[in-house]
């Protein structure tokens, strides 16, 4: 078959890859007609002896795609990275990897990346050299310029590693102790109640010695911790020899809701009630396994079931059958998550579920303490919303002369009603280290393009350590798509280089890295041999085995001051913002495998949906396809509704990701921002946004379209295409046996 | 599957026998190593300009450069590689630099590029043609002298050793593909080589 | 083959599925998919784009049913009357199922798709003439047709670089399907070819089964007795060829099925049934 | 009036030269109808031609065409032309070899008519093609490369009975011709003196050449029935070989040349009134023709209605889910109405065939006819499109009306067969000269024989004596007399 085009497109690449590493590309795609001279090769100028054209090599890297920091091995041939694949070696997925993972790839070769560094010039931003560039940075912060630190502050996402330590340096150097981390998809709630009752942010779950996993809306399959590490521990939880029970309790159906053997949806905001009301069951029953002193008895009283089932719209029998459950099929693990998290009452409701794993002796057993990474300088640096609040406060507080931007996207996620876009405007200087004219980028005064994660050196410590304190070591699988563009880190450097002399002894961010990995004290690492084999096997693994430092886990209540959320007469509604595996806080919305990858639940396509419940689809008298506009008191967005049974009846779901204003041909102008519609909501003890506590009202604006999604029919209708049998028996042979 | 021989396959069609004919000859001079049934079928090749006229004649014929000692991957995958420019300046650092051509290779190594030569022999993009299966069927599997390995070569690049720049004398489509096959026993399956 | 050797071979080439089908085959590769533990996260889906060039068709002709998932994960709900479904949802990843009575081989009118001496069902996209008639005729469908030249607007600058080499980029007016990673297989004979050793389990896997998280997918020749499939295959009481006897039920660990069975096309992929705990 | 008389197809006391002035008349200067209808045509094939090109040049997506959708309506319309292809072999052929003398006026058109419509079939494979210009393989030649088609396909059958049938329709219409060209070669001047010439292949109407002519003919008819059965038992097995619920039905063989017949006998009942009308061909085209033809067509529909149940009631005993929830989606579901329209024109219209009065008054004809083929068109279009749209997998049930592009196709080859006919009727006798003659003369002929008879009889009746005797009564011609 004819494939011309691809074959243009192809020598291109060739003349690309004749400059550098990439070789003869024998059997690229040509044409059926086989004339001679029609097409070039071009041959190593020295051969390497590894690279053989036509044979893969798989070099051993780490994923950039989300902050998980799984350890990748990417498939190169003739200079061109093909495919990633998840590293055996790596303890975070054990060889596995998600569609985020596998479309690393679309990102790296996106058709969308700043090619040149941009500066605004009269209102636009125009390309200019690095040289301009960077001349531009040192009149502004270099040693000569009048920058005030205080004044300088940094928004990223997750930063760790070496990274960390670089920006950390840098607002050192400059005096500034403004660096905000931001993240959308967090679990900061969790990791504060956590901190609190455990002593430990991020605990190590086992899930495989758990028999029973109740989770309070943890969607721990899609967005909640490390989601590749926790599906591989989901299998064996499954697959052990009594296969566990997982419980779900959360107002829309999640990926891991859809794998529940019993899915429930409380009113949104009271999962804390139902919680304390299983504890009150529990402990009425005496069936705690670790007791609590009266005090907390006393509180939990009110919590008997009838009220709970008010409060919480839970039948009183799936109540009592759920605290059973524990009881019976002790150990178990009780995890909540972003819906239970991201309400007012969100710290209070964790603290509850988190008495629960503290009174069914959870603690100690599935709940272990985590091995930290001993360099303090380069543990992670986890984000939540807060810290969104903060900046928008900053920014609006005209507190900031200089800011840099770098691995987040604080105007696409930040509801309109924290005025982040008019408070940049405040910012005299804003530099935004990106690889795609996202909202944020192009919103900035210098634009400085950095290279993909397979272009660049770098170092990444996991949030959540599940074997020992490792590192995962990223290494480049290609030469620069772009002449242009330069690594995050490399810029660092010449950045701190401008004032202080500590790094003017590494000519790039390269040198430092490996400098600094084969010099850590053996306190951290213990080096395998010489420095040169302790290198390779870095090349080779991908991994950097550490000395963690782990504290045993020191239980302790917190006062609980919990309250159920009120209701709303005017905006009746919960909105559910749903971030999902895949299109994650946006950042994916720029990846074609992405956006054509229907969504698990509902099985939309390239753009935006409201779920809604039948119920109160037949009130609105709207069917799938028809239009709703969901109304907030600060704005309101259009969707298409699908209907299905798995969502509260008072929420509506809006899946987090589309509405993109900028941010590339695939993104731009998809789908709606639900984001942008919340209210200033706080969590009441941590000060994170509190995005699921938004109340709207829905109204039918009679309008109708195809919904594009994938599958027609909803159900089997008599086919036995996914067959299911009850797991009773299992038990029993087990009891028996 | 089973592989019928060549004497066969010249009953399907007096086209092929036709075909099957005319290469008789054109195998006189380059000798046909006993334990092949060669491949049949002729091409008659235009000449390609290439950047820099590489003599094939002069390497193979007088110097009698092995063609693996160049095309060096062809034992060991699909491709058999164009040599690195590493390679030519091996030895014309010191030999025949006065020719303009070694002159015109030398700019290309100062420059630090490989020169953008012009594919000649070429196989569609839905076709999976390894060299490597090839060489090792017909030499090194069936003890052929390496030395005389361009007499394999040969079967489907035709006499390079008599050429300066290379020629295609071989039609190199499916007909000459598949005949050599059920000649040889050669997979017969379509996925072997269809991709 | 030459018209000599089909005269030859005739009566063997016309045995079908029930006597074996015409081949000694040298593999029988299948799946075992274990629904149990499959999270319906898409990483399957995605990895097949990845691995197999296969294009994005945007938006409109994703409306207009023309998607080239080849695999693609199926999610139906329960028919129930509650409010709520307490069982969650159901999900299949659903690919061409490399029937060993495969019901689009016979009825292509140019032999384009046959079956190999490895139990794969091939489709051979330059011999594809595109009469359809193989979508139409398989159950599954799981076939997915060139209706556009989806590769002109698919892979902008640079995005084309990712494109695998050892694949064909498809045009227009072409069927095309999974082939279990047919290239991987190839390479894998290659290399072991190379190293002068059998070719052994887990030497490969398709990009689906090595990107799953929960490690859902089996992939193996059936032939092989000790392949990690085979042994699934055996446990569940699942055999090649026509449904035979009923399994014994005693064991109900027996979890294995084929979807469509009692169409009688042999699929090459078994599902284990979903389990879901009842008393909860 | 005696039975021959009464039913007599036309009158036999037409001169010959009458006959030859008629037909040679019909076949000259259009009128202003002929050249509207054209016109009309030419703009549907243009309208079609501009929709291939648009989908060849973008693919089949153009269509409308889609997973679960792989056919639709131009393998529906290609089966429609096939059984349009029928009627004339039943007419020419079958009813030639059991001498129904009444074809004699009308089977040249139908003949004609099998001919085009089986061009116009035969152009959908090729459109329906994803790389037509492949389609070549299809075809056993021997090739350079050793590979030969699958022969257990249906479509290689398609292929081969399809070309076959072709070729030799043509040829039975034109032996039937020749006669008739000969004629017009001795009344034309011109370049159609010059053609005719050339076609009537220099007969001059001795004894030998009858003979041989007659042999020829006859061997042809005996020829061409059963490719035209077998023919469309192949276009039944495109269907029937697959396993798709509502396609692998055993009765589909049978089925489906009663539903070719049918719907061929009533566009001949179209074309038969239109010609009639256009041609003032009421002499030649008679009332008792149209009865007959009409008896023939509500013949084959009752055969055809009674397949179709037969194949509702297998599937409604049979207890296969697939076919039953299909059959039943049919009935019930989006297609419902046009599923009911082709129960209702194929078969509730059929009945007004029962009645002698509909039967002679034209217009009716004409509706009817049309209605019947309204019915069969969507009876193909039934027997594709649901079941693509509601297959075994769930998941990609689909429904499709399709496209601009696709209709306009479709409507484009009406008029191309409209275009080839008109073609045909001014360039060749659309009725039979030498066989209306030869029809004239039997019927001059068995009239005086009864006559005769009737000499006879009165005879026999003087010698009688009063009063005594039987008389014939059972003989008609008495009442004559």
């Amino acid at each position: 078959m004819s494939v011309k085009v691809n074959r243009r497109k192809f020598l291109k690449m060739l003349g690309w890859g004749g400059a550098g590493t990439a070789l003869a590309g024998c059997d690229m795609p040509t044409t059926v007609t086989l004339e001679e001279g029609k097409e070039e090769v071009v041959s190593y100028l020295m051969p390497e002896e590894y690279v053989i054209p036509g044979i893969g090599v798989w070099y051993a890297s780490t994923c950039t795609q989300c902050e998980a920091a799984c350890g990748l091995h990417g498939r190169v041939r003739e200079g061109r990275v093909l495919k990633l694949e998840g590293s055996p070696d790596s303890p975070v997925n054990h060889g596995n990897t998600c569609m985020m993972g596998q479309s690393g790839l679309q990102s790296h070769y996106n058709p969308d990346r700043i090619t040149m560094p941009m500066m605004r010039k009269s209102g636009t931003l125009q390309a200019v050299s690095w040289d301009d560039a960077m001349a531009e940075l040192s009149k502004r912060i270099g040693p000569s310029s009048s920058v005030d630190g205080n004044r300088v502050g940094m928004v990223t996402g997750t930063v760790s590693g070496h990274q960390a330590v670089l920006v950390n340096d840098l607002l050192g150097q400059l005096g500034s102790k403004n660096h905000y981390v931001h993240e959308l998809v967090n679990s900061s709630v969790w990791r504060m109640v956590s901190r609190d009752m455990l002593g430990d942010e991020t605990p190590k779950l086992n899930f495989d010695k758990a028999r029973v996993v109740l989770s309070f809306g943890a969607d721990f399959m899609g967005t909640w911790g490390s989601p590749v590490h926790n599906m591989g521990e989901y299998a064996k939880f499954r697959k052990g020899d009594e296969r566990g029970t997982l419980v779900q309790i959360e107002p829309k159906m999640t990926m891991t809701g859809a794998n529940a053997d019993l899915w429930l949806p409380a009113n949104p905001g009271t999962e804390g009630a139902l919680a304390l009301g299983i504890a009150n069951f529990i402990i009425s029953r005496g069936w705690n396994l670790v007791d609590v002193p009266s005090r907390v008895r006393e509180t939990l009283k009110q919590y008997d079931l009838d009220t709970v089932e008010k409060v919480t719209g839970i039948n009183v029998e799936k109540i009592k059958r759920i605290a059973a459950l524990l009881s019976e099929r002790s150990p178990s693990l009780i995890l909540a998550g972003a819906s239970v998290e991201n309400h007012e009452n969100g710290y209070d409701s964790v603290a509850a579920i988190m008495l629960l794993n503290l009174i069914m002796g959870n603690v100690g057993n599935t709940i272990e303490a985590s091995a930290k990474f001993a360099e303090s300088s380069m543990q992670p640096k986890q984000g939540g919303t807060k810290d969104l609040l903060l900046l928008a406060k900053a920014l609006n507080g005209k507190k900031l002369d200089v800011l840099f931007t770098y691995n987040t996207n604080p105007v696409f996620t930040a509801p309109d009603v924290l005025q982040l876009q008019t408070g940049l405007a405040n910012v005299g200087f804003k530099v935004a280290f990106s690889m795609f004219p996202d909202e944020t980028t192009l919103s900035a005064d210098l634009v400085l393009p950095i290279h993909s994660g397979m272009e660049e050196w770098g170092t990444h410590v996991p949030a959540y350590q599940s074997e020992g304190a490792i590192m995962s070591f990223q290494q480049p699988l290609m030469e620069p798509i772009n002449k242009d563009t330069r690594g995050f880190g490399d810029i660092m450097l010449s950045l701190l280089k401008l004032r202080g002399k500590d790094y003017a002894k590494f000519e790039d961010y390269y040198s430092f890295v490996q400098t600094s990995l084969l010099n850590m004290p053996s306190s951290i690492v213990t080096s395998t041999g010489s420095k040169e084999e302790t290198w390779n096997s870095i090349l080779q693994t991908g991994i950097i085995k550490t000395k963690g430092v782990t504290k045993p886990l020191k239980p302790k209540l917190v006062d609980m001051r919990y309250k159920p959320s009120a209701g709303n007469s005017e905006y009746p509604m919960h909105l559910v913002p749903t971030a999902k595996l895949g299109m994650w806080d946006g950042r994916h919305a720029n990846l074609p495998w992405i956006q054509e990858a229907p969504d698990q639940i509902a099985k939309v396509v390239w753009g935006s949906w409201a779920e809604l419940h039948p119920k109160k689809a037949a009130e609105l008298g709207v069917k799938n396809g028809d239009y709703v506009r969901v109304t907030s008191a600060s704005g309101s967005v259009e969707a298409q509704v699908y209907v299905h049974k798995g969502i509260h009846p008072d929420a509506i779901a809006v899946p987090v990701g589309q509405g993109h204003e900028e941010y590339g041909r695939y993104a731009k102008g998809r789908g709606v921002n639900p984001l942008k519609i919340l209210n200033p909501l706080m969590e009441k003890r941590t000060g994170e946004l509190a995005t699921y506590a938004t109340r709207v009202k829905v109204t039918n604006v009679h309008k109708t379209s195809k919904l594009v999604k994938m599958g027609s029919s909803e159900v089997q209708a008599g086919r036995k295409i996914v067959r299911t049998v009850s797991s009773s028996v299992y038990r029993r042979t087990e009891r028996e046996g | 599957m089973k592989i019928v021989t060549l004497k066969q396959l010249v009953s399907m069609s007096l086209f092929a026998l036709a075909v099957a004919l005319l290469p008789a000859t054109s195998f006189a001079e380059l000798p046909v190593p006993s334990h092949v049934i060669p491949p049949v079928g002729e091409h008659a090749g235009e000449d390609v300009p290439q950047p820099i006229e590489f003599p094939h004649d002069r390497h193979v014929k007088d110097m009698k450069i092995n063609c693996m000692y160049c095309h060096t991957y062809a034992r060991r995958s699909k491709v058999a590689g164009i040599p690195p420019t590493s390679k030519c300046m091996g030895c014309h650092k010191v030999i025949a630099t006065d020719k303009p051509r070694i002159q015109a290779l030398t700019k290309y190594w100062e420059k630090g590029e490989s020169p953008r030569w012009k594919k000649v022999h070429d196989v569609p993009d839905y076709v999976h043609f390894t060299h490597e299966k090839h060489i090792r069927k017909f030499v090194f599997d069936a003890d052929f002298p390496v030395e005389d390995v361009q007499q394999v070569c040969g079967l489907c690049h035709g006499e390079v050793r008599e050429m300066t720049v290379a020629e295609k004398t071989k039609p190199l489509n499916m007909g000459f593909c598949q005949r050599c096959h059920e000649a040889n026993g050669g997979p017969a399956d379509c996925w072997s080589c269809h991709k | 083959m030459s018209l000599k050797n089909i005269l030859e071979n005739f009566s063997y080439y016309r045995r079908d599925a029930e006597m074996g089908g015409h081949h000694e085959y040298e593999h029988r590769y299948a799946m075992a998919i274990d629904l149990d533990i499959c999270t319906g996260c898409n990483a399957c889906s995605t990895a097949c784009y990845a691995e197999n060039n296969l294009p994005v068709v945007g938006k409109e002709r994703f409306e207009a049913n023309q998607a080239m998932h080849w695999l693609r994960v199926e999610r139906y709900w329960d028919e129930i009357e509650g409010d709520y479904p307490e069982q969650g949802a159901k999900m299949i990843p659903m690919m061409c199922q490399q029937c060993g009575a495969a019901t689009c081989e016979p009825v292509c009118p140019v032999a384009a798709t046959y079956h190999t001496p490895d139990g794969l069902n091939a489709q051979v996209y330059n011999r594809c003439i595109g009469s359809r008639y193989c979508s139409n005729n398989c159950p599954f469908r799981v076939r997915y047709f060139n209706f556009w030249s989806y590769y002109e607007d698919s892979w902008p600058e640079p995005l084309q670089m990712q494109l695998n080499p050892d694949l064909s980029v498809r045009d227009k007016g072409v069927m095309e399907k999974c082939t279990f990673c047919v290239q991987r297989i190839r390479v894998a004979k290659d290399t072991a070819q190379r190293e002068e050793r059998p070719l052994a389990d887990g030497d490969f896997t398709t990009a689906c089964a090595q990107a799953c998280p929960t490690d859902a997918i089996i992939f193996g020749d059936t032939m092989d007795p000790n392949s990690q499939v085979s042994k699934a295959w055996a446990k569940h009481q699942v055999h090649r060829g026509p449904v035979t006897a009923k399994k014994d039920k005693a064991d109900e660990e027996i979890r294995g099925y084929r979807v469509f069975d009692e169409l009688n096309v042999d699929p090459s992929v078994m599902y284990l049934e979903r389990v879901r705990d009842t008393e909860v | 009036m005696s039975q021959v008389i009464q039913d007599k197809v036309i009158d036999e006391k037409l001169e010959w030269s009458r006959i030859n002035a008629d037909v040679i008349a019909s076949m000259q200067n259009p009128r202003l109808a002929y050249w509207i209808t054209m016109a009309i045509c030419i703009l549907m094939v243009a309208v079609a031609v501009a929709a291939e090109v648009y989908q060849y040049k973008y693919g089949l997506g153009a269509g409308g065409l889609n997973n679960p959708h792989m056919w639709d309506m131009y393998i529906a319309t290609f089966v429609f032309w096939i059984g349009m292809s029928h009627a004339g072999t039943l007419l020419s052929a079958i009813l030639h070899i059991i001498h129904a003398q009444w074809r004699k006026p009308i089977y040249r058109f139908a003949e004609a008519m099998t001919t085009f419509s089986l061009m116009t079939a035969g152009i959908f494979p090729m459109i329906h093609l994803g790389r037509v210009w492949n389609l070549y393989w299809v075809l056993p030649y021997v090739s350079d490369r050793g590979i030969w088609p699958n022969f257990r396909s249906p479509l290689v059958w398609d292929a081969f009975a399809i070309s076959t049938y072709l070729s030799s329709s043509a040829l039975f219409l034109f032996i039937g011709m020749i006669p008739d060209m000969a004629i017009l070669r001795d009344h034309t001047t011109g370049w159609r003196k010059k053609l005719y010439g050339m076609l009537c292949l220099g007969w001059r109407g001795d004894d030998r050449q009858w003979r041989n002519f007659r042999r020829t003919y006859m061997l042809l008819a005996c020829f061409l029935i059963p490719l035209a059965i077998s023919v469309h038992s192949i276009v039944s097995s495109d269907f029937a070989m697959s396993i798709m619920p509502g396609w692998h039905v055993t009765t589909f063989p049978p089925y489906f040349v009663a539903g070719a017949l049918y719907s061929g006998c009533a566009a001949i009942m179209t074309l038969f009134v239109a010609l009639r009308y256009f041609f003032r061909m009421e002499e030649y085209m008679t009332l008792n023709i149209m009865e007959k033809t009409a008896k023939l067509t509500f013949a084959i529909a009752m055969v055809w209605t009674y397949l179709n149940l037969i194949e509702f009631s297998a599937t409604w005993y049979g207890h296969n889910i697939y076919d039953k929830e299909l059959l039943i989606d049919k009935a019930t579901g989006v297609y419902a109405p046009i599923f009911w329209t082709m129960i209702f024109s194929g078969m509730v219209v059929p009945f007004t065939l029962c009645f002698q009065k509909l039967r002679r008054h034209m217009p009716t004809m004409l509706v009817v006819s049309i209605l019947l083929n309204l019915g069969m068109y969507v009876e193909r279009w039934m027997i594709v499109a649901p079941t693509l749209a509601m297959s075994h997998s769930a998941h990609q049930w689909d429904i499709l009306f399709g496209t601009v592009i696709q209709w306009g196709i479709v409507f484009g080859s009406f008029g191309w067969f409209g275009l080839l006919f008109l073609i045909f009727v001014k360039l060749f006798p659309c009725v039979s000269m030498y066989e209306v003659k030869e029809l004239c003369f039997h019927l001059k002929h068995e009239i005086e024989e009864e006559e005769r008879e009737k000499q006879h009889a009165i005879k026999a009746d003087t010698k009688v004596p009063a009063g005594g005797g039987a008389s014939p009564a059972g003989n008609p011609g008495l009442e004559g007399a």
